[in-house]
């Protein structure tokens, strides 16, 4: 099995837009590694790119060490699920499986078992001499899967594998996605729009947008802590909390808030007509800042509490099954907040909002980029 | 069973710069030289057997060429005087007139709408129904030229035609007196299959959620029409408009009916140009004609171009 | 490779084509004048082809008959007897007479096609202009040989005129015809008018005409007009009634314009549909004339200006097109009257209409004296005889026509009293759009323009056709 | 239901009775005209025999103008098909520069009249080339005619075809060959099946073309001899034209519905630029 390399790739269409920008980027061995971002990001094109379907203006792509810039994509070691699946709906589900055997002039006996031992690891039992389009949306993603299993490339690209599938089926399919890759063991990249089946399945998250890559990591650093406004705003299920505020303490009465083990020091930033804890090293006092909570990060108390706090009184709450997203109105400014569903408040209650200090993320006003460099506090 | 290929590194080329040359741009990896050779036959064949022939026309619209007579063997350039003669040309005139009659009635209106009909209601029609109906269209569309004429003679005849007996009109000549009008009608029945195939495939692609939203909110049938299947097939209306008005523009079929008569009052320009060239022997003034045809085509095609932009 | 649009491609496939397409046009060398005219006289094995718009179980099926089954095995047999072997192939086709014309010129212009050519009279003189076909003696060398011929002496002057062009014979003619005023004499019966019935006058015809009308659901006088019958109506129509005004076509090579015998012309045009005697509708039919055989045949049209065909194979008992069982008792036929007495072309009384067809030896044959041999038998007495397969038809050979119209009154009627009346048309390149104008202008008037102003649309158009005033005649 | 919609209903089957009456009528003809003693130009019910199929089978050339049509046109079609999908396949798929001028000028020249004048340097170069008389050399010019016009309806079959098919298999390793012959062809059937019929319909009646480039009657296909098809007196022969037309249309009709049963015939539409 092989790792991937991308250095300094760039895809520029014949109409001058650049959709793969300069792009650095490493997959490692046996890896389940998501592109993520908004539609028109470059993440297909960057997929395509390394299966060889587009090629690349600048930069190289090197599989298993290989250059393979220039190969053909046939030539490359790769195996991909389209979106669409691109069954072909002339052969059955047999010749589908075996057709990159068949390519390859691999005798047919071989292939017979192939498609029979393939069709087993994807329970494809029983629909080999079906066509296509006589089999359902999550079969034929198992097909697509299993031929792309089957012409053994050293690497697996998948783009957009579940976004064919109705909801429920989707969750299915995400499990045993998950599961095959495990079992397989085999570097797969795959492409998607839906930030929870990147934070579900992959190993790592590349989030890209306008062809450049905005943040790497894994799933719980991308979420828990976006290092920009861009993928804050992009991943998580309930919008992240982003609000203007201002540097208002480099510390709080001289001593860190909480958590602040590392010795980072703490501060307090105002916003929304109150205030709250956070790490102000890389922001000096009276900093005007973007701060940025998740929802899921702050303690709603109808109780008064001491400390930097934000108070209001509750707009509305959604029901989202075992938590409820309250919307607070602070001064003004509506702040998201998500409490188990037994302690949702009344519309119209006053409530205080807390937070802890390294979950309280200050992004700058300007290029929207995290400010505090510090290490990730959660692991 | 086979491994994969190996992968091998490929060196650097040197001297290029910014562009590298990777894989095939093209989805199959046919690369611009062997598409060049899949279009070669193509574009010969073309060449030799519409694009010479047009130009051959284009040359000799500017003589005095005939088949047959001095002309013949010494032919002479007469400039433009073919096409000053075409702009005073009376029954040229004529021509063109019923012509553009020939389209709007036939085409643009004839099988653009009844074929959108058939498409329309077709659609949801009992299976039985819609394939009788449909074979019978296109029964119409792939019947020998030759054998169509015929029938419609047959159908119009002034004695014993279909027509009458049905109307109970035995002694109108249908041809002679309302040549135009049983052109359209002809023509009608034998180009519509076209338009409802077209519209057919083009309506599957608006979607029915459109289609029952515009129901809940009460629409009539020809609001829902308007604004919600015509603009997503408004592509298609222009590009079938467009094919059938060119091709019945050039359509010679009305010639095995009628002839261009009585009189000239069912000349349309193709036949025109067949009667110049063949009864009056004046090649060179017939191509003249064609090449005024030719230009008419274009300028139609460059106004359906705008307004397809328009649409994007 | 190097990247090559294709548009560039199409064009230098265009200029190509240009510089090719220049050759299409009339070459200056005009066929095989400097040809050895001997060329293969001994030939030991020939092969010719000959060709005719006639073609079995189709369009003239007794002809290509005749070619297939009779004169070409007699050829091959008596050929064989001198020792030569001859392969003679028939190419025949059968389609309307322009795009046979067309076919025919295409094959001369690229100095190929049929060895022996049947040609309509009228087109011998458009062929030799452009150069297609020449003078026989020319084509054979030898003008003791083609002018000795013994044949000659059997047709009349006036029906070789239909190969002829500028004094000089092109071609052969084959049969020939003339045309009557057929009328149907139970009507006339009805109308009180006599079976013997010879008008003497233009006025004649529509005083019958007028007698006629009374009788109900009958068209009075069918004589053909318009442009939807093409030929029809300037060989059935216009051309008779005007060489009864005294004028021909072309004469002295001008055109006839807009002269005062034309517009007697239209005037009893408009006389005969502006009063009811003809039905204007059946003259603008594609399909008019076969319907005024099936009317006349149907006892509904009284009068109809027709050529012996029409006795031949249209009302003829037993094989015609709209047969007449009583034909011999019930179609009578009478000479076609000049406006007035001595009032017709060369001050004759009577005046009538001739055409028929040729056949030439194509200038590019390979054996030219082995096409003449096959163009001498073919019109031998013995082969023209053979030709009719008993039929009653009038042949180019007065010897054939003695023996063979002798049963038949009405064809014989046609020979002896029609055919020294008769005119040809002028085999030239312009006639067929002259021919046009005046089918137009009989169109004109019958949809109801003055014929002053139908004349003068033609004096237009026949100037157009001549190229020049100077080659029309008017006043 | 609502008495609205009863009316609606009968109202809807009145105007598909009026449609289909108007595309079947005028077919009623050759239905009747070829059974009937004595057929004339009108529908009557007939006189029945079947004489009239006698006298157009003992023709001397209407079966070979038969087998002619069918040498000439399937020629022509399946050159036409194989020509056009490799065309519009690189039109479709490739580009070319200058392709969207080239798809527009096709377009044109699908509809060009070209007409009688155009026979003259056809007629010399089939004449150089040594084509006259040849049914092969007809195929050759029908071919010329009818390829812009199928490459522009097949270019959009092609258009339709999602790209994935071939990425998908160019990314397994096929061949450009092996992509065209596993994935494309057969993919594409519908479509050339479409353009096959299409253009062996357009390529049966042809008349001037054959007329003026075959000189042997035993070579001339049935659009010809149809032509040829009149009595002595030079009118139509109304007993063997109408058996002759029946005849002549059936290929036509049995390959549509070959072609329909199998594959679907249809258009799609929509020029994308």
């Amino acid at each position: 099995m092989a790792g991937i390399d991308i250095e300094g790739l760039a895809t520029v269409y014949p109409n001058g837009v650049r959709a793969v920008d300069g792009l650095d980027l490493t997959v490692a061995d046996g890896e389940f590694f998501a592109l993520l971002g908004p539609s028109g990001c470059g993440k297909t094109t960057l997929l395509r790119t390394i299966a060889g379907l587009e090629s690349a203006t600048e930069g190289t792509v090197r599989i298993d060490s290989a250059d393979v810039t220039r190969l053909e994509p046939g030539k490359r070691g790769v195996a991909m699920v389209f979106q669409d699946y691109a069954l072909f709906p002339h052969m059955t589900v047999s010749e589908n499986i075996t057709y990159p055997l068949k390519v390859r002039r691999v005798a047919p006996s071989t292939r017979a078992e192939v498609a029979e031992r393939t069709s087993g690891e994807l329970s494809l039992h029983g629909l080999l001499e079906r066509r296509p389009g006589q089999l359902s949306g999550g079969q034929q993603q198992r097909v697509a899967l299993a031929r792309a299993i089957a012409s053994e490339g050293k690497v697996l690209l998948l783009d957009e594998p579940l976004s064919n599938l109705d909801a429920r089926l989707r969750l299915e399919a995400r499990t045993f996605l998950k599961k095959l890759q495990k079992d397989l063991g085999i570097t797969t990249v795959f492409v998607t729009h839906d930030q929870a089946e990147a934070l579900a399945l992959a190993d790592r998250i590349a989030v890209m947008q306008d062809g450049k890559l905005r943040q790497l990591g894994s799933p719980r650093e991308v979420f828990a802590r976006p290092s920009n406004t861009f993928v804050a705003n992009f991943i998580g299920s309930t919008p992240m909390n982003l609000v203007p505020g201002v540097v208002s303490a480099s510390s709080i009465d001289g001593r860190p808030v909480d958590g602040g083990s590392n010795g980072s020091a703490v501060g307090a930033v105002s916003l929304a007509g109150g205030s709250l804890p956070a790490a102000t090293a890389s922001a000096p006092a009276g900093a005007e800042v973007t701060v940025g909570i998740r929802p899921e990060y702050l303690t709603l108390s109808t109780r008064d509490v001491s400390g930097p706090s934000l108070r209001g009184s509750v707009v509305v709450a959604e029901n989202l099954g075992t938590m409820s997203l309250v919307s607070v109105d602070c001064d003004g400014t509506l702040i998201g907040v998500t409490v188990p569903e037994e302690d949702e408040p009344a519309p119209g209650t006053p409530v205080v909002l807390t937070a802890s200090a390294q979950r309280v993320l200050l992004y700058d006003k300007e290029s929207g980029e995290l400010l505090a460099r510090q290490p990730a506090v959660v692991g | 069973m086979a491994t994969p290929p190996e992968s091998v590194p490929v060196p650097p080329v040197p001297g290029r710069p910014a562009r590298v040359r990777g894989p095939a741009q093209d989805v199959a990896g046919l690369g611009i030289g062997r598409a060049v050779g899949f279009l070669a036959p193509a574009l010969l064949l073309i060449g030799a057997f519409l694009v010479f022939p047009a130009i051959w026309t284009i040359y000799i619209g500017i003589t005095n060429y005939r088949l047959t007579g001095v002309e013949a063997v010494s032919p002479s350039i007469v400039g433009l005087s073919n096409y000053t003669r075409a702009l005073n040309d009376a029954l040229f005139h004529n021509a063109l007139w019923l012509t553009l009659l020939f389209v709007l009635g036939s085409a643009i209106i004839g099988q653009n709408i009844l074929g959108f009909a058939l498409a329309w209601t077709m659609r949801r029609a009992r299976p039985a129904v819609r394939r009788t109906v449909e074979a019978l269209v296109l029964l119409a569309w792939i019947l020998p030229s030759t054998v169509v004429a015929y029938l419609w003679i047959a159908f119009f005849d002034r004695d014993t035609g279909t027509l009458n007996s049905i109307l109970g009109t035995q002694g109108t000549a249908w041809l002679i007196d309302y040549p135009m009008v049983c052109l359209v009608l002809f023509n009608t029945w034998r180009g519509t299959a076209f338009s409802m195939m077209l519209y057919s495939s083009a309506l599957q692609a608006v979607p029915p959620s459109q289609l029952e939203s515009a129901r809940m909110v009460g629409a009539s049938g020809w609001q829902t029409l308007r604004d919600i299947v015509f603009p997503h097939i408004r592509g298609h209306v222009l590009t079938n408009t467009l094919l059938i008005s060119l091709w019945t523009a050039n359509d010679f079929s009305p010639f095995l009916l009628t002839k261009g008569g009585p009189n000239h009052e069912s000349e349309t320009v193709p036949v025109y140009i067949y009667n110049v060239a063949l009864q009056g022997g004046e090649l060179g003034y017939s191509s003249a004609i064609s090449f005024l045809l030719l230009i008419a085509n274009l300028l139609v095609a460059l106004l359906y171009l705008r307004l397809l932009r328009r649409r994007s | 490779m190097r990247r090559i649009p294709p548009l560039f491609r199409l064009a230098v496939l265009g200029s190509a084509a240009s510089v090719l397409l220049t050759g299409c046009l009339g070459s200056s060398d005009s066929g095989s004048g400097d040809q050895d005219t001997s060329r293969n006289a001994d030939a030991k094995k020939v092969e010719l082809v000959i060709g005719a718009n006639s073609v079995k179980g189709g369009k003239n099926a007794a002809g290509a008959e005749f070619t297939e089954d009779v004169l070409i095995p007699k050829f091959v047999e008596a050929q064989k007897a001198k020792g030569v072997d001859v392969t003679v192939k028939f190419q025949g086709d059968g389609s309307d007479d322009e795009v046979y014309k067309q076919k025919l010129a295409l094959g001369l212009s690229n100095k190929t096609g049929p060895d022996l050519i049947n040609v309509d009279g009228i087109w011998v003189g458009e062929f030799a202009q452009a150069g297609y076909l020449k003078p026989l003696s020319d084509t054979v060398g030898d003008a003791a040989k083609v002018d000795g011929w013994d044949g000659w002496k059997q047709i009349p002057d006036s029906v070789q005129q239909l190969g002829m062009f500028d004094g000089k014979r092109y071609g052969v003619p084959g049969g020939t015809d003339g045309r009557v005023l057929y009328f149907n004499k139970k009507l006339f019966a009805q109308a009180g008018l006599p079976a013997d019935w010879q008008p003497k006058s233009w006025d004649d015809v529509t005083a019958a005409g007028q007698a006629l009308k009374k009788l109900p659901g009958v068209t009075p006088i069918q004589i053909n007009a318009g442009t939807a019958m093409g030929e029809a109506t300037t060989m059935q129509g216009i051309l008779p009634l005007l060489v009864g005004t005294g004028a021909t076509i072309n004469a002295d090579g001008k055109w006839l314009g807009n002269t005062p015998q034309l517009r007697q012309v239209l005037d009893f045009y408009k006389s005969i549909y502006g009063t009811g005697l003809g039905d204007p509708v059946l003259q603008r039919e594609a399909k008019g004339r076969d319907k005024s055989f099936a009317q006349f045949a149907a006892n509904k049209i009284g009068i109809l200006l027709e050529g012996d065909y029409f006795w031949r194979s249209v009302v003829e008992p037993k094989a015609g097109v709209a047969k007449m069982a009583d034909r011999d008792t019930a179609v009578g036929y009478a000479l076609i009257p000049a406006n007035r007495p001595g009032g017709g072309v060369k001050g004759q009384d009577f005046v009538s209409m001739s055409g028929g067809g040729a056949t030439a030896i194509n200038p590019n044959t390979k054996f030219p004296q082995q096409a003449w041999e096959l163009l001498e038998f073919m019109n031998s007495a013995e082969m023209v005889k053979a030709g009719l397969n008993g039929a009653a038809k009038i042949t180019q050979r007065t010897d054939v026509n003695a023996e063979v119209l002798a049963g038949d009154p009405m064809l014989n009627f046609v020979a002896t009293k029609v055919l020294p009346l008769t005119q040809y048309r002028p085999g030239l390149a312009e006639y067929p759009r002259v021919s046009a104008a005046l089918q137009q202008a009989t169109a004109d008037v019958i949809g109801g323009k003055s014929t002053d102003a139908a004349a003068k649309g033609y004096q237009t158009a026949v100037e157009a056709a001549a190229g020049s005033k100077d080659k029309v005649t008017s006043n | 239901m609502t008495p609205a919609f009863v009316v609606r209903r009968i109202g809807f089957y009145t105007v598909i009775c009026a449609i289909t009456l108007f595309f079947a009528v005028p077919m009623l003809w050759i239905a009747s005209a070829p059974f009937d003693a004595s057929p004339g130009l009108g529908v009557r019910w007939p006189d029945w025999t079947l004489e009239n199929f006698r006298k157009t089978l003992s023709h001397p050339y209407a079966l070979h103008s038969m087998v002619n049509s069918l040498l000439i046109c399937i020629t022509t079609a399946v050159a036409v098909t194989a020509f056009a999908a490799l065309a519009s396949y690189a039109l479709s798929r490739v580009r070319i520069p200058g392709r969207d001028a080239l798809l527009y000028g096709l377009l044109l020249l699908s509809s060009v009249v070209t007409g009688t004048a155009a026979m003259v340097p056809i007629f010399v170069m089939m004449f150089q080339l040594g084509l006259i008389d040849s049914r092969f050399g007809v195929a050759l010019v029908m071919t010329g005619g009818l390829l812009p016009a199928a490459i522009f309806i097949l270019k959009d079959f092609v258009d339709a075809v999602p790209k994935s098919y071939e990425e998908s298999a160019r990314v397994f390793g096929a061949s450009t060959l092996q992509i065209l012959r596993d994935v494309v062809l057969p993919v594409a059937r519908p479509g050339l099946a479409t353009i096959l019929v299409w253009a062996f319909v357009n390529s049966w009646g042809n008349f001037l073309v054959p007329f003026l480039l075959i000189r042997s009657i035993d070579k001339q296909p049935g659009a010809v001899l149809l032509q040829t098809f009149t009595d002595e007196g030079g009118s139509a022969n109304l007993s063997v034209i109408p058996v002759f037309s029946l005849l002549f249309s059936i290929p036509v009709v049995v390959l549509y519905l070959l072609v329909n049963s199998r594959y679907g015939f249809r258009f799609h539409g929509g020029i994308k630029s």
